[in-house]
């Protein structure tokens, strides 16, 4: 490509453009205000021939930079679909026609608004850089596995069978993980088609442990390396780029390099010993992680009873053991599988110790889900296992045997159960790293010095408890962030493999509690995923959600001024800082949201086709009106993904948007520079209004932090409008969803009204 | 088979279900049900059962024997069938309800004077005497069974109903001299004999 | 009509919804073709008719945005939509695929500007509001759909609405002369994501949906919570239009239960609990009612289930309800047995709500090729299944969030079968 | 030769002098209208209907069953048993199902009716008289036959208990059976199509041993008709039948209430619109006149 910037403009006057505005004078203002080299107009410009029309001056009169002016850019993407060049789009369909009522009244407030919009994408697309790849990272088709349980084995399995090296670090002397030590698992499938309901159908039974066959697998695959008694001791790199030693215990450091990373360091059981209610102490009360070695112990003979080795002949489940409560020292949720293994391991006692062996599980809501699940239920009350909701108290045992305290409430009484043998189902604790921003977010609300005291206990605290798992030497802490309750989530429903460091991916119980079909289902995904990444960074494309962006966060390192601002935002930890304290933007880590952007207060952060000027020359380009003609501006500041869509929906579905107002779609709002904001105050807008995601516990922000990084900024901003005498309310932060189609519009006309009270800005020229 | 009432039964223990399974026509579903009182609702005699369907079962597999076979709900259940098409197990629970009255009666442990008991017993006696209901002998039973006075009371209170009845022609004095009846009655009487002597041998072998 | 080019590295995905798309996206993503294969005019399936999803309550439409732009930006897909396999021939590596396509009667001329709406006068029952709109014969599936394009519904081709749309267009977007017509074009892998239908609550006989106007299921009630659904977002009876502020919901309509469905639907519950905030939001003086069997608020999502327990407007029966009646108001009445301790009611509600469960939507008999799927109709994963991998809701009553998971996990085995073949051709 | 032609099972109520003579009568006058031959089971015994589990076990009950089986398998070989009753039909079909789904049983059955020097295959379909008119007649066909429609009667379907659960005629449902309103309106009556209680139980056998009990909900069901605006109940089931109708003085006396309403077989109905008489119709048997069949029947 040449360095010759050629602009060409591209008006489309179709779909009522042409009927509703002056497309003379919007050709005029491409060509003389928007300097655009060319101006061609189309009554249809998203048909085959203006697409041609816009390839040829493309391809034949040498065009780099254009700008069309249609419909949203939401729309006609597939048409409009020029990744040579660099594009901008005027939103003339939903942004101005669609938005304004017909009418001779309103004609030269719709019209003044289509030409600011081409003014605005003329400016955008005389500022913008067709964006290439850094080309940082090759192709590496390796893929570093941690935890070698049943999710990590499944995902170096499915990752070799897509033609992928894994490497598997395990931190015993064998794989398999907690799986490998049940006697049997529960069964994956449901009832086979035609199975009939009747008392002696077959239904799915337990299965025999075949975790064995897993290892086996593993093992035989030249795809795969093991390293066992191993811990991953130090990750540095990007995706395309990781490198990770992986020490023995023997003290013997291999480095390798990775193209991705999947984190299945699975989970580990709740200390029961901590609620003594339990009785866990008693020799014949166990929780159903020790069941299954008495059950592996007993072979397929009768299970026996610890404190005396007598037969068991009667057992009683307590379900939720510490789980599920909101009491001290409880879980606040629960596995979501002990019913499920409760039944399997009745079902071990009718096995084994014979059909007269009593099994009553005492549940809360018996949780067995979904075909599989319910059918499981079915397959253990056939065999006469008991069910009841029962609300236990209490377990004590005077040597032998134990006896459980309960209320039964379906028969509403209190009962004392004395059986032979208790099995506590206890719940499945994540197996997480310190969470790099878990002493952060709980003191937020604290004064600074005790914010301060609370770090420091903090980081002692999880210094000695948690050890890491990843040992990144990430700027942002050495672990992937968590979700809630140490669990590496996603926060997304519809994106459960979005993860705040990317090339990184969770899978198995340390996302959330489940059990080995889930997990295994989880570990193809998060393999998948891996594969991805790397294929991505080897491209140097963008991961999700700005999946393909080749752009790329860029410095000017003379102006910055190492205030490590971008590196402490980032909501992915993408930006490190080098031995000279620049920042290192690592960009197939980064996301490409802008948050650095919006961070850095000497503005020397852009992207190729987004940064400072991109967006302050639109809002430059706009035509102020002195203050007689008692027209206001407002600038609107949208986040792309959610309040942008909601406008344009809004105008699809006929409702109204200010004239005054101009529109610019944003990245994130974490991206917005608040020289944005001085700006446009500076230059007579009588209000600004940033439209971004909800922020808070449950954010929406698909950057995580980029929306609540906006509103801390905006604080601050109420002293620089103080300073230029401007009242605080032209200015203003609102969480806007994509559904707020109604609401998007009306918060606009708020801002008019608070105009029309305020009065117009003084800094009209 | 008073044996059987002596017998242990251990809370939340399987003894009493498997007694149930073994003695209690389709018993062999209780285990099935999975309290969600469908049946319990949709009884149209609900309100007068101390322990409705869903609570037995539950009451059964938690070893309440004593108290589910002397208990008089069993003896409420009007056979319409609502829970047994509603129940989203297959329960056959008016079949339960009937085959546990059955038992509890042969026990020995029924309530005394539970009129749908007794109504039950004089119905199959009426039926087993000629192979067929003689209705009006079925009625003055029933108003006689607590006795002489009682059953004049019963018949006064009821004159009105028998007037009108006999005016319809539903219902005949020539009745209760002999009435309807099926020809081989022996053959039918040999055959319930029949009948009774494998279902006890049965019950004798559960034990 | 789009063009399908595919050779036996394409990866065919049937179904369009958040569990086709997300396998189509991960597919294409890293870099293989695939032909996306949706029998409706828009993507985005059941997801697209919800309000919020929990536990979070945040819109599904946010996640429809992005993943709409990813195949809007991505050109290694193809989607048909209106279509639907109706043929699956060959082996692993070398299937040949046989697609129904339907007419829509508008080609992609289409600018969505509305003019055909405008004069075209039949109105037919809104299928994405669940009938409990209307819309025109031409019309838009949803202000959200992709492709963003209108549709003729072909009860008014041959009518004079058909001829006014048709001259109502200015760029020659209607087309009264497509046809119904069947392509075929080869696929290595398939993935089958045809998710699940709500289970048709008239079955529910006790619950007189089919009776009582103010006894609607759950996805007719996420309609109504939308704002852009048929009231506007406003919560109301049916009957009456009266603010329905007492609300009952029945758990297990047709779940659990040999008469219906033998499975739990497992996003019920949850379902419930997430509609219980929609009341309470909408009415400070709401009371709400949910009869279950068990609670199942799966894992970590408890939480959400504990604190809607904690509202005070909010009750919870343990009971199946035994069957609804109605008062000469239209008031429904659930009758039943609290089975703590054995309690009798019979309840008095605005408006009850039943947590009707999932079934698949393809039957057996339905598949264009032998599955192995098990009682309820799920697929199951089986080797027998050779090429085809089921994706969402399409192999288990699942979450959105477990669908997408899952899906994931699909798109790469269809991988390793296309990328055998690259393999040995290459 | 008749058009059809049953094994008919009439059961101890329907026979001469007994509660439900009047079913029996106007059953044999619907069916010479209809076509219809019915071929009495020889010798038929009684079913012991939901009442005889206080003495009788499973075996010696379903022995009853068994028994009609077998004398209409080899006196009416080939020919579906057809019942009125409700209580005949239930018993008899749960008997031939039970022995059809337990093989065990069946051979036990069959050891006690070789006492009787009896033996059944159980082949025999068991089927509700009702089932005949909506499967081998059909509405239409009912329709056509009309001579005297029953204009402007109001009448309010109770189908009651056993002849809708647990088996149901003709797959409809068990919460809102239409037939009855089907076979109203073939006949040119008023069906009142939401009468919420014709599923409702009238207390069956128990009407006999907790009168209060079972009374309580009969009046309920005559409420709700009154409610619908109803000239009559009409129902299959002759227990139905007597409860709903006989004990209306006893509810009156009890609960204030001033009941007279009348309630006819189905039976009744088609004789009626058909165009015979009000005695062929057996409508001398009510106790509470149904003055209206009775006008149609004389006009």
């Amino acid at each position: 490509m040449s360095d010759e910037k050629k602009f060409a403009a591209f008006i489309c006057t179709g779909c009522g453009i042409g009927d509703r505005l002056d497309v003379k004078q919007l050709e005029m203002t491409a060509t003389r205000d928007g300097k655009m080299q060319s101006c061609q107009t189309h009554e249809m410009l998203c048909s085959k021939e203006g697409v041609a029309m816009i390839q040829n001056a493309i391809d034949n009169d040498g065009a780099n930079h254009i700008m069309i002016a249609a419909c949203s850019r939401r729309a006609k993407v597939e048409a409009f679909h020029f990744p040579t060049v660099a594009m901008s789009r005027a939103n003339l369909r939903e942004g101005v026609i669609w938005a304004r009522p017909e009418g001779d009244e309103h004609q030269e407030t719709t019209q003044e608004m289509a030409d600011d919009y081409i003014r605005m994408a003329c400016a955008e697309v005389r500022f913008m850089e067709v964006p290439e790849p850094s080309g940082e990272q090759g192709e590496v088709k390796n893929i570093l596995i941690v935890g070698g349980g049943v999710s990590g084995m499944t995902a170096a399995l499915e990752a070799a069978a897509a033609g992928f090296h894994c490497h598997i670090v395990e931190k015993e002397g064998q794989l398999g993980g907690w799986a490998a030590k049940w006697h049997k698992r529960i069964p994956f499938r449901a009832a086979p088609e035609g199975t009939p309901n009747s008392l002696t159908a077959h239904l799915p039974e337990p299965v025999d442990n075949d975790v064995a066959e897993l290892i086996a697998q593993v093992e035989a695959n030249d795809k795969i390396t093991v390293h066992l008694n191993a811990r991953v001791t130090r990750t540095s790199g990007a995706p395309g780029r990781f490198s990770a030693d992986i020490t023995t215990e023997s003290g013997q450091t291999v480095t390798e390099n990775y193209g991705a990373i999947i984190q299945a360091s699975g989970w580990k059981p709740f200390d029961i010993d901590s609620l003594p209610e339990y009785g866990h102490q008693h020799p014949d009360v166990v929780t159903n992680v020790e069941l299954e070695e008495l059950a592996r112990q007993a072979g397929d003979g009768p299970i026996k009873r610890p404190s005396d080795g007598k037969e068991v002949k009667s057992v009683a489940f307590v379900q939720n053991a510490g789980q599920a409560a909101d009491k001290e020292g409880y879980l606040p949720y629960h596995s979501g599988i002990g019913d499920l293994v409760s039944i399997k391991q009745a079902l071990y006692f009718k096995a084994q110790n014979g059909e007269d062996c009593d099994t009553t599980i005492l549940y809360n809501n018996l949780r067995t889900p979904g075909a599989a699940g319910e059918d499981f239920y079915r397959s253990g009350q056939q065999k006469m296992v008991i069910f009841t909701k029962g609300e236990v108290n209490e377990v004590t045992s005077g040597g032998n045997g134990a006896t459980v305290k309960f209320k039964d409430k379906i028969l509403d009484e209190d009962v004392e159960l004395a059986v032979d043998l208790v099995v506590l189902d206890i719940g499945m604790v994540p197996n997480s790293g310190p969470d790099p921003y878990a002493a952060n977010e709980s003191i937020e609300d604290m004064s600074d010095e005790d914010q301060q005291a609370a770090k420091e206990e903090m980081a002692s605290e999880t210094a000695v408890t948690v050890e890491s798992i990843l040992n990144l030497d990430y700027r942002q802490g050495t672990d992937l962030p968590q979700l809630k309750w140490g669990f590496t989530d996603s926060h997304f429903i519809c994106f459960p493999y979005e993860t705040r460091r990317t090339g990184i991916y969770a899978c198995g119980p340390v996302r959330r509690p489940m059990d080995i079909k889930q997990a295994q289902d989880d570990a193809t995904g998060a393999a998948m995923k891996a594969i991805q990444a790397a294929v991505h960074a080897a491209s140097g494309e963008a991961v999700h959600p700005r999946v393909g962006d080749l752009s790329y966060p860029r410095f000017r390192k003379e102006g910055c001024t190492q205030c490590k601002r971008c590196t402490v935002e980032c909501p992915f930890g993408a930006i490190n800082e080098d031995e000279e304290r620049y920042p290192q933007f690592n960009e197939s880590r980064c996301r490409r949201c802008g948050t650095c952007m919006g961070a850095c207060p000497v503005r020397v952060i852009s992207f190729a086709n987004y940064s400072i000027d991109t967006v302050g020359q639109q809002l430059k380009n706009v035509e102020i009106p002195d203050e007689f003609e008692e027209k206001p501006r407002i600038l609107v500041l949208a986040c792309e993904n959610d309040a942008y869509p909601a406008l344009d929906q809004a105008a699809m579905s006929g409702q109204e948007i200010s004239p005054w107002a101009r529109v610019i779609p944003v990245r994130c709002l974490g991206s917005v520079s608040l020289s944005w904001i001085t700006d446009s105050m500076n230059s007579g807008y009588d209000g600004v209004i940033m439209m971004g995601c909800k922020r808070g516990d449950d954010y929406q922000c698909h950057f995580v932090r980029g929306s609540t990084m906006a509103a801390e900024r905006m604080r601050k901003v109420g002293d620089t409008l103080q300073t230029l005498n401007l009242e605080p309310d032209r200015v203003v932060v609102h969480e806007v969803a994509i559904t707020d189609i109604e609401r998007a519009p009306r918060l606009i006309k708020e801002m008019e009204e608070v105009i029309e009270r305020v009065g117009l800005s003084p800094f009209k020229f | 088979m008073s044996d059987m009432n002596t017998a242990m039964v251990e809370k939340y223990r399987n003894d009493f279900l498997k007694e149930v399974e073994a003695n209690v026509e389709e018993g062999h579903w209780v285990k099935m049900c999975m309290q969600c009182g469908v049946c319990s609702g949709s009884c149209p005699l609900g309100p007068h059962w101390a322990h409705p369907p869903q609570e037995i079962f539950m009451m059964i597999r938690a070893g309440k024997r004593d108290e589910v076979l002397s208990s008089d709900s069993m003896w409420m259940c009007t056979s319409c069938y609502n829970c047994i098409v509603r129940c989203p197990r297959e329960l056959p629970i008016t079949h339960i309800m009937h085959g546990l009255a059955t038992y509890a009666k042969r026990l020995g442990l029924a309530p005394k004077n539970q009129p749908t008991s007794q109504f039950s017993e004089i119905f199959w006696n009426n039926m087993m005497k000629r192979g067929r209901v003689n209705e009006l002998k079925l009625g003055l039973s029933l108003y006689f069974k607590d006795g002489f006075s009682q059953g004049i009371k019963n018949a006064l209170a009821n004159q009105k109903l028998g007037m009108n009845m006999m005016k319809a022609k539903r219902m005949s004095p020539a009745e209760f001299f002999g009435g309807h009846g099926v020809k081989d009655i022996s053959g039918l009487q040999k055959m319930i004999k029949k009948a009774e002597e494998i279902e006890l041998a049965k019950l004798n072998a559960n034990k | 009509m789009t063009e399908v080019v595919a050779t036996n590295e394409t990866i065919l995905v049937v179904g369009g919804g958040i569990s086709g798309m997300t396998a189509a996206l991960e597919a294409a993503e890293t870099g293989k073709r695939v032909v996306l294969v949706e029998k409706r005019p828009f993507l985005g399936g059941r997801v697209s008719q919800l309000y919020k999803y929990f536990p979070k309550l945040c819109h599904p439409t946010c996640g429809q945005e992005i993943n709409q732009r990813r195949i809007k930006m991505n050109p290694n897909i193809t989607v048909l939509t209106m279509a639907e396999v109706t043929g699956l021939e060959g082996e692993p590596g070398a299937y040949t695929a046989t697609v129904k396509l339907t007419p829509r009667y508008v080609n992609d001329n289409c600018t969505a500007c509305g003019e055909c709406a405008k004069v075209v006068e039949a109105e037919f029952d809104n299928e994405f509001d669940y009938g409990m709109s209307k819309r025109k014969g031409a019309y838009l599936p949803h202000v959200m759909a992709h492709p963003m394009q209108y549709v003729l519904d072909p009860r008014i081709i041959g009518t004079d609405d058909a001829q006014k749309a048709k001259e109502a267009c200015k760029y020659d977007a209607i087309d009264l002369d497509m046809e119904e017509r069947e392509i075929q074009f080869p696929c290595g892998a398939v993935i089958w994501a045809t998710g699940w239908k709500p289970y048709d609550a008239a079955k529910i006989q006790p619950y007189g949906y089919d009776r009582f106007e103010n006894v609607i299921t759950n996805v007719e009630f996420e309609r109504m919570a939308d704002p852009k659904g048929p009231t506007g977002g406003k919560i109301i009876r049916p009957s009456d239009g009266k603010e329905a502020k007492n609300i009952a919901f029945i758990q297990c309509a047709g779940s659990r239960d040999r008469n219906h469905l033998f499975h739990c639907s497992r996003i019920c519950c949850m379902a419930s609990l997430k509609q219980t905030h929609y009341v309470v939001d909408a009415y400070e003086d709401a009371q709400v009612t949910i009869y279950y069997i068990d609670i199942r608020a799966i894992d970590r999502f408890e939480d959400f289930y504990q604190n809607v327990r904690a509202m005070d407007n909010v009750s919870f029966v343990k009971s199946k309800v035994a069957n609804i009646i109605t008062d000469k108001d239209g008031n429904p009445i659930c009758r039943g047995v609290d089975t703590e301790g054995y309690h009798r009611y019979e309840n008095t509600h605005d408006l009850v709500v039943l947590a009707t469960g999932m079934e698949p939507s393809v039957s057996k008999s339905d598949f264009p090729v032998d599955i192995v799927i098990n009682r309820e109709g799920f697929i199951e994963p089986d080797p027998a299944n050779g090429g085809v991998f089921a994706a969402g809701s399409a192999s288990d009553a699942l979450d959105v969030n477990r669908a997408v998971q899952h899906a994931t996990g699909a798109a790469l085995k269809a991988i390793q079968v296309v990328n055998r073949v690259a393999g040995a051709e290459g | 030769m008749a058009k059809y032609e049953y094994s008919y099972y009439p059961g101890c109520s329907s026979q001469d002098g007994a509660s439900s003579s009047n079913l029996k009568r106007s059953i044999e006058t619907m069916c010479e209208e209809l076509d219809v031959k019915l071929n009495e089971i020889p010798d038929w015994n009684c079913c012991s209907a939901s009442i005889g589990y206080g003495s009788g076990g499973v075996l010696p009950r379903m022995s009853l069953s068994a028994r009609n089986i077998a004398l209409s398998e080899q006196h009416n070989p080939g020919q579906d048993i057809v019942a009125t009753c409700a209580a005949c039909w239930l018993a008899t079909k749960e008997a031939s199902e039970r022995f059809k789904d337990d093989e065990n049983f069946f051979q036990e059955a069959n050891t006690v009716l070789a006492e009787a020097n009896l033996k059944m295959t159980n082949q025999t379909p068991i089927r509700h008289m009702c089932e005949v008119l909506v499967e081998d007649i059909g509405y239409e066909k009912l329709a056509e036959g009309v001579k005297k429609p029953l204009e402007g009667v109001k009448i309010a379907g109770y189908v009651g208990c056993q002849t809708n659960r647990p088996f149901g005629i003709a797959g409809e449902s068990f919460e809102n059976p239409m037939y009855l309103d089907k076979m109203v309106e073939s006949l040119g009556g008023e069906a009142i199509t939401t009468y919420e209680k014709k599923v409702q139980c009238c207390g069956g056998a128990l009407a006999f041993s907790e009168p209060e009990k079972s009374q309580e909900m009969i009046k309920g069901i005559i409420e709700a008709a009154y409610d619908n605006g109803a000239d009559m109940i009409a129902t299959p089931c002759p227990l139905c039948q007597a409860n709903v109708e006989i004990y209306q003085d006893q509810i009156n006396e009890r609960f204030g209430t001033k009941f007279e309403m009348p309630v006819v077989y189905y039976s009744q109905l088609i004789s009626v619109a058909y165009g015979r008489s009000a005695e062929d119709a057996a409508l001398d048997g009510q106790i509470i006149k149904a003055k209206k069949l009775e006008d149609i029947a004389s006009k």
